[in-house]
């Protein structure tokens, strides 16, 4: 099953570099929608078909696949932005170290040893690719909805490596997990929802005023 | 017994002769400016005359106006007993007396500046800040020679430091910073005895007075004890150097006694010298010159701490 | 013990009644007057009694906190510091009575007397504590305590000031003794404290300078001194009295504490320590000179007399290290002698000080002049005072200072230039002595003698009231008897120095001290002449016209503000020392032909304080806020940059 | 069953806190809450044995010293909030209380949980719960803070789950059946495969360390404690800390047991140091005294970080400081806040002379000041000096001199706001504003309790201190 698995996380990384280069939020949130869903075909592709997966893949694509990008899309229907403007690192630059950190991921994935089960799997690369490119998102965006974004991506990396344990991890924690996720995305949303209301505009350039 | 019959003879000497060697000065200077001169004893009869005038204070003098003339009495008479009148040896001598001789003359300084201070007047402050200036810069060259005596000697009273050793210390290889201890010794005595060339006992101006100014306003029996506590001073002061000079012991002590007033006969007529042929000093300068002299006595130090 | 315990006990206690007790009552304060007086004399019998036991007073009971231990240790260095510490700190009490009496002072009065009585229970146990921690905890109450005895008049804006930087430079001179007790128990096993000269070698030369560092800041050496002044100026009089008496000699104890742990002592500490105190003693009395502020004065005073303090510990500690025990005896008991002898004549100061404060309501001494007829009493105690610092005799600061001498002079009997040039000392301590002389005499003069300066020097009508006159008689005659009556004091010198130095060597220690009586007698010959003189004088001259004016040299029409001022009095001096001072100087030029009424004024501020360590730390702070705006820069990306590269530089940092 | 009573019973009163309709109910069921909990906490104390092996909820010394900081100081809080809320009710407290509530039942899960996975849930959640309480001011400065607060926080507690998964993945290269729970864990300890544990250890490190706030993942702390009211400050800066350290000595004891403490000491000794330079200097020069507490609270967590940095009595040390710093913040925190309501501002331009204008809680703010930067008789004199005697014990000199500076440093900062606030003449004020009962009291009783502390350690807490040394050092 690895082919299917390692193809599903190539996708996952050619989504990252969208997600990193596009200017466009709808776009954005909609490849983090796609990214999810292959996600949440993953725990099939790895462990095969068991209740515990499947109830895992559902849970994972209702929320990262569903919820959430439409809670996001909700809300950037409200505040009526479409594109990220000016970012703080350029595209270009943005997609470079983006690139950057995805081989830097492959070559600190070599220097964890894995177990003959998981040899030849672009599990641990992928994973930390994708947490490199959530922070990168967050880093480089002044959109706080971008952040968000930027957020589930990272996230997803963790996702990621969590399903390689998938059978060893008890359903609960990961439930908790996904979860607490959503709680989080959720505040976020509330939050959003009223920095909208307090400035109007989700650019957190405005959110720079505590500072020394 | 024989401390208090060597203590009667040490006052005698001190009481009866000091006035004396004002007038030796005086007489000194007189002739060199081809003048008669008043007579010798001139300083008895300006005691005594003073002693029966009356006297007025200012109306802001208190009980301190009176301490200083007090002080400036009683504290010569007191060191007097410390130190050795040439081969006299001093009645009292114990271990670090010496220290005790130079503090007591700081209590004289202290009533006779706080005496001056206490006229309100702006001449005598005047005064008294330039005393205290110059007895501060000219301490430390006292305790610099009284180190080099006391490395020489090896002890540390007044008697023992002026012992007969030094006759043969001349000789030694210490003798020359003894020269150099006779000569800041010279230097101190002339300062603190306000002498030209540092200060002029018979100006006229007070602006360039530093000593005769703090004594403006004393008159009559006070003013006599200034004076008198001045020659006594003179005398104590200028014992050492007499006894660093003359550093004989003949055992007879009526021939010490002549000796040891010899030579302060010739260490008036010496002062009288120097006023005669010397300019006073700038104000300004003789801070340097009593710095240079602390040099001086440093040198002589390390001469013999080497 | 227990005495002493008691007497702790109840002077820590002393102003807590005070605290329920009626806002502008008398109740309150009479009080804590009355337990303070209880638990010093207690305390006092408690020490009195361990001296007469003979050997020192212990005392042990567990303390459940790591490390800790109720360890209490009465031996005579102790004692030499408690006796004095007792008598000031009873004196002062009593003086409170009417210099800051509760109804003048309804606001902070009960808030004072709390920590005044802290203050004083925190000083006896930093002096009798004998393990690490509980002398840093004592130490730091002490320092607490103080600090809020100095911002008594917090409405003031000097006071805070003075407050926060004498906070800042205890605590940092604390830490450092932190550090110091941390080591000394890494190299003993323990927190007790050490037998004496039981230490060898370790790290003993990092303890030297932590230490010297510490207890520096409290004693005052030159250039830890910054807090002293300011702070000493700040608080009402008594307080300021109990931290210059007292507060900065628990420093010195530290400090002879420390050094006699060890078993060697390098000649270079004993030299570092002895250049200090020359340092110190000769900056300090001229900085002193400068001053026009009363309080101000005798606080650089202290500097100086913790400077000839010091040149005296120096002295021992070069004795010990070449072994001269006459040495270390004479240098050992001048210092000793001397903490007594400050101890007693600053409060007398610092209370006569505060009457005149108190009567003027001024610091300045050009505002003074001409008290001695409405505050004669006063005026004797402060002359009395004045005579005792400067050295001279008849008074007990002669004394210890004459000790030092010896020992600086018995310095060149050692061989080896490395030891005989610490006779140099001598001269030094000549030329502060003469300094201190003129000072006081300015001091004296102008603010006792002449004419009043300022109607509020004209408008005095009252002595110090009878409350305040006790405590500064009281103090007068201790001096006077040290100074009388030296001899009495010198089998406890003896047995103190004994306690610093190894018992073995306590041998032969009678013999340097034996001229002692013989000072006394000088001065009781030298109060006889100037007793006998000055009533001839009196008598012979009662009834001279008093009703002249000062000869002003022709000019008809002198006026008060003509007399010499503090400062013109001591220009002459203070322009000698101009490299060290840079003292400011406003207006003073004349132009013209006919020139306008010119003013002229001259401001010595503090050379380390106000001259080095405000403007770097401002500095300091500008570069601060500087770096926080650019790392706090409020932008999240810029947060979770940080947050990323220490991910990065860690795993890096792993993976190596 | 009394230890899932300390969860569940907050839990259950969050509905009706919710529910309930009247205003002044609402505001006592915190206290009530946090009354209850103090009682089940000093009757578990007592009675519940330590946990078992495989048991996910359960007690070890660790977990006991938490629950005795964080208990009483949310009693404390709870009754501060009654009078708080009273005078706030503009603002309502609809959110606040079962916000509250929430977070103490997570506190205690975190607390309590012997299962990483399930600590780390808890952590979330106690992040999530307290962001409202930053927002209660509803302004945009605290809608700033609260977004800062809950990005930084949960980057960094997802960081800390991948941590817990590298872990797991350590056990599963180890050979041994995969799991989360702590006794496990420790027992594979020797067959952990080294490089996840490190990796993990670095991700769980920088994750907690975020919600810890050591630098320079610190950033958020400033906003959220200058923008949340008094009480939220103390919770956060007592309570919240304190978990976050004890995640991080849990995974400590895991590196212990896997005789990996040589890799960990270092990186929390340097985060610790840079912590406290970095309070060191900001404290300089701060205008705003909330922010300086902040400040303040990176500053002992870098002594904490320091102090397990060094081990041994260091250690030791920085568990009674854990303690000693929760109270003394909780006091420094409500007294600030009643300066900040009185004077309407919390910018050092416009508050002078607290002491005269509010003589309890200017004394009690200048008082907690000077406990909290070591001055006896208070309780952190003592760590602060545990803690040294253990660098320097260790030989580390170097470390122990230049934390002895910062500390000055700090104290020179610091003391220069605290005394400007709280000394001097009161500049124009809300009169309207005194010093009420339940405003006072609970910070007294912290202060009293950190004196307490100062003067007399009981046998039982030495002993619970050295053991949980000993398990952070690796003993069972």
């Amino acid at each position: 099953m690895t082919e299917l698995s390692n193809l599903c996380l190539l996708l996952v990384i050619l989504v990252n570099f969208f997600a990193l280069g596009s200017s466009r939020l709808g776009a954005c949130i909609h490849a983090v929608a796609l990214q999810g869903a292959v996600l949440a075909l993953l725990p099939l592709a790895t462990h095969g078909l068991s209740v515990h997966t499947l109830l895992l893949a559902a849970g994972a694509l209702a929320l990262k696949g569903i919820l959430i990008p439409w809670l996001l899309l909700r809300a950037i229907r409200e505040v009526r932005i479409r594109r990220e403007m000016e970012p703080l690192i350029g595209f270009v630059p943005t997609l470079l170290l983006g690139a950057l950190a995805t081989a830097g991921a492959f070559i600190f994935a070599d220097l964890l040893p894995l177990i003959d089960a998981h040899q030849g799997g672009l599990f641990i690369p992928t994973s930390l690719a994708t947490l490199f490119a959530g922070f990168l998102l967050l880093i480089s965006r002044r959109k706080a909805i971008t952040q968000v974004v930027g957020y589930l991506i990272l996230e997803n990396g963790i996702f990621i490596f969590g399903i390689l344990l998938a059978e060893a991890m008890p359903l609960m924690v990961e439930a908790g997990v996904l979860l607490d996720l959503l709680v989080a995305v959720f505040v976020m949303g509330i939050v959003l929802d009223q920095i909208n209301r307090e400035f109007s505009t989700l650019d957190t350039e405005q959110l720079s005023a505590l500072k020394e | 017994m024989e401390m208090l019959a060597r203590t009667a003879l040490h006052l005698t000497l001190l009481l009866l002769f000091a006035p004396l060697l004002q007038g030796v000065i005086v007489r000194t200077k007189a002739l060199f400016a081809g003048r008669v001169g008043a007579p010798l004893l001139q300083p008895y009869y300006d005691l005594a005359r003073l002693l029966r005038k009356e006297c007025v204070f200012s109306r802001t003098t208190t009980w301190v106006f009176l301490a200083g003339p007090a002080a400036g009495v009683a504290v010569p008479i007191l060191a007097a007993l410390f130190m050795p009148f040439g081969a006299l040896p001093a009645p009292i001598a114990f271990t670090g007396d010496l220290l005790l001789f130079v503090y007591l003359f700081g209590v004289a300084r202290f009533f006779t500046v706080a005496s001056a201070l206490d006229t309100g007047s702006s001449f005598e402050g005047m005064g008294g800040a330039r005393e205290v200036t110059f007895a501060c810069l000219a301490e430390p060259i006292v305790l610099f020679c009284l180190i080099v005596l006391a490395c020489i000697a090896d002890a540390m009273s007044l008697t023992a430091l002026l012992g007969p050793h030094l006759a043969a210390t001349w000789r030694g290889p210490a003798g020359l910073s003894l020269g150099l201890v006779v000569v800041c010794l010279l230097v101190v005595l002339l300062v603190e005895n306000s002498r030209i060339p540092f200060d002029d006992p018979n100006t006229h101006l007070e602006l360039t007075m530093i000593h005769e100014v703090m004594v403006l306003d004393h008159s009559g029996p006070p003013f006599a004890m200034v004076l008198y506590g001045a020659a006594l001073k003179l005398m104590v002061l200028g014992a050492p150097i007499v006894r660093l000079l003359l550093p004989v012991n003949t055992g007879f002590w009526v021939v010490d006694a002549l000796v040891f007033l010899g030579g302060m006969l010739l260490l008036a007529v010496l002062v009288g010298v120097i006023e005669s042929i010397m300019a006073r000093l700038k104000l300004v300068r003789i801070p340097q010159v009593l710095i240079g002299t602390t040099m001086l006595s440093g040198f002589a130090l390390v001469l013999v701490l080497r | 013990m227990i005495w002493f315990v008691a007497g702790m006990l109840l002077t820590a206690l002393s102003g807590v009644p005070g605290l329920f007790a009626d806002r502008f009552g008398r109740g309150g304060e009479r009080l804590a007057c009355l337990l303070v007086l209880a638990g010093t004399a207690s305390a006092t019998g408690g020490v009195i009694a361990a001296l007469a036991s003979g050997a020192p007073a212990l005392l042990t009971r567990p303390w459940s906190v790591p490390g800790g231990e109720l360890a209490l240790r009465l031996d005579p260095l102790a004692a030499l510091f408690i006796l004095p510490l007792c008598l000031v700190v009873g004196g002062g009490a009593v003086y409170g009575l009417g210099y800051w009496p509760q109804r003048d002072h309804p606001g902070n009065g009960r808030r004072f007397r709390l920590f005044y009585g802290l203050l004083g229970a925190a000083m006896m146990l930093v002096l009798a504590a004998d393990n690490s921690l509980l002398f840093l905890f004592s130490w730091e109450v002490m320092a607490v305590a103080a600090f809020f005895l100095v911002t008594t008049e917090q409405e003031r804006a000097e006071a805070r000031r003075a407050g926060f930087i004498y906070l800042v430079t205890a605590h940092a001179g604390a830490l450092a003794l932190f550090a110091m007790f941390a080591l000394l128990a890494q190299e003993t096993g323990s927190l007790h404290f050490p037998a004496a000269a039981s230490l060898a070698g370790g790290s003993a030369t990092l303890l030297f300078l932590l230490g010297l560092f510490g207890f520096g800041f409290k004693a005052g050496l030159m250039p830890l001194h910054i807090w002293l002044p300011i702070a000493h100026a700040a608080a009402p009089s008594h307080a300021s009295a109990l931290l210059s008496g007292i507060v900065l000699k628990t420093g010195i104890y530290g400090l002879l504490r420390l050094t006699s742990f060890f078993a060697v002592i390098p000649a270079w500490w004993g030299w570092t320590v002895l250049l200090l105190g020359v340092v110190s003693g000769v900056f300090g009395v001229a900085l002193a000179l400068a001053q026009h502020d009363l309080k101000r004065l005798l606080a650089y005073h202290s500097v100086e007399n913790i400077g000839i303090i010091t040149i005296g510990i120096g002295l021992a500690l070069l004795g010990r290290s070449f072994g001269m025990s006459e040495l270390t005896l004479l240098g050992m008991s001048g210092a000793l002698l001397h903490v007594v002898n400050h101890g007693l004549f600053k409060s007398l100061l610092f209370f006569s000080a505060g009457s005149v404060v108190h009567a003027t309501g001024s610091r300045e001494i050009d505002h003074y002049g001409g008290l001695l007829r409405q505050q004669p009493w006063t005026a004797v105690c402060f002359l009395g005072g004045a005579v005792a610092i400067c050295g001279l005799p008849p008074f007990n600061g002669f004394v210890s200072e004459w000790l030092i001498y010896l020992a600086a002079f018995g310095a060149s009997r050692g061989e080896g230039l490395s030891l005989r040039l610490a006779v140099l000392a001598a001269p030094a301590l000549a030329l502060i002595g003469g300094l201190a002389v003129a000072c006081f005499v300015k001091v004296f003069g102008v603010t006792f003698l002449g004419a009043p300066r300022s109607a509020a020097a004209a408008a005095v009508h009252h002595d110090a009231a009878p409350s305040m006159r006790g405590p500064m008689l009281t103090l007068l005659l201790a001096c006077a008897w040290i100074g009388l009556l030296p001899g009495t004091l010198a089998p406890l010198l003896q047995s103190a120095v004994a306690t610093w130095v190894m018992p073995a060597k306590a041998v032969s220690l009678a013999a340097p001290l034996a001229p002692l009586p013989l000072v006394g007698a000088t001065g009781w010959v030298l109060l006889i002449y100037l007793a006998g003189l000055g009533w001839w004088l009196h008598r012979r001259t009662r009834q001279a016209p008093r009703d002249v004016s000062t000869w002003g040299c022709g000019y008809v029409a002198p006026t008060p503000r003509m007399q010499y001022t503090a400062s013109s009095f001591a220009d002459s001096l203070v322009s000698q020392f101009r490299f060290g001072l840079w003292t400011e100087r406003h207006g003073g030029k004349v132009k013209g032909l006919f020139p306008a009424t010119g003013e002229f004024a001259s401001h010595t501020p503090d050379a380390v304080l106000d001259r080095a360590l405000l403007p770097g730390f401002r500095r300091l702070a500008r570069g601060c806020s500087w770096l926080r705006a650019r790392v706090q820069n409020g932008r999240v990306p810029t947060y979770l940059l940080y947050v990323a590269l220490t991910l990065l530089i860690l795993l890096i940092v792993t993976a190596r | 069953m009394m230890l899932a009573a300390l969860i569940l019973l907050p839990l259950a009163l969050v509905p009706v806190a919710w529910l309930a309709p009247w205003y002044r109910v609402r505001s006592w069921l915190l206290p009530l809450a946090g009354t209850i909990h103090l009682l089940l906490v000093v009757l578990a104390l007592g009675n519940v044995p330590d946990a078992a092996p495989g048991e996910w909820i359960g007690l070890d010394p660790l977990s006991r010293l938490v629950l005795l900081v964080a208990s009483p100081l949310y009693l404390g809080c709870a009754l501060y909030a009654v009078d708080y809320l009273e005078m706030r009710r503009e603002r309502g407290n609809r959110t606040m209380v079962p916000c509250l509530l929430l977070f103490l039942s997570a506190l205690s899960m975190a607390a309590m949980s012997r299962h990483l996975g399930l600590m780390w849930l808890a952590l979330e959640t106690t992040t999530l719960a307290s962001a409202p309480l930053i927002y209660f001011n509803r302004n945009r400065l605290s809608i700033e803070a609260t977004w800062k607060y809950l990005l930084i926080c949960s980057v960094g507690i997802a960081l800390a789950m991948l941590g817990l998964l590298f872990f797991a993945y350590a056990a599963l290269r180890g050979g041994v059946p995969v799991s989360l729970l702590l006794s496990d864990l420790l027992a594979a300890g020797p067959v952990l495969s080294r490089p996840w544990l490190h990796a993990g250890f670095v991700l769980l490190l920088v994750g907690f360390g975020t919600k810890m706030g050591l630098a320079p993942l610190h950033a958020w702390k400033p906003d959220a404690y200058g923008e949340a009211p008094g009480l939220v400050g103390a919770l956060l800066a007592g309570g919240l800390t304190s978990l976050a350290f004890l995640a991080v000595l849990r995974t400590m004891q895991v590196m212990a047991a896997a005789g990996a403490q040589g890799v960990a000491r270092p990186l929390l000794l340097g985060l610790g140091l840079l912590s406290l330079l970095l309070a060191a200097l900001f404290m300089m020069r701060q205008g705003d005294f909330k922010r300086m507490l902040a400040y303040s609270s990176i500053e002992h967590m870098g002594l904490l970080a320091v102090g397990v940095g060094i081990g041994g009595l260091a250690t030791f040390g920085a568990l009674l400081h854990m303690i000693n710093n929760s109270l003394a913040k909780g006091c420094l925190f409500l007294s600030a806040g009643n300066i900040h309501r009185a004077f309407a501002s919390k910018r050092l331009a416009d508050v002078r002379g607290a002491l005269v204008a509010l003589p309890f809680s200017g004394a009690l703010f200048l008082t907690a000041f000077l406990a909290v930067t070591g001055t006896p008789p208070f309780g952190i004199f003592l760590s602060e000096f545990t803690i040294l005697r253990g660098i320097f014990g260790a030989g580390q000199l170097w470390v122990g001199l230049a934390v002895l500076v910062l500390l000055a440093t700090v104290f020179i900062g610091m003391g220069a706001s605290v005394l400007a606030v709280s000394q001097g003449e009161p500049t124009e004020r809300d009169l309207a504003f005194t010093d009420r009962f339940l405003l006072v009291a609970p910070p007294l009783l912290l202060l009293l309790a950190v004196l307490f502390l100062g003067l007399y350690i009981p046998e039982s807490l030495r002993l619970l201190l050295e053991q949980a040394q000993a398990l952070v050092e690796g003993g069972t």
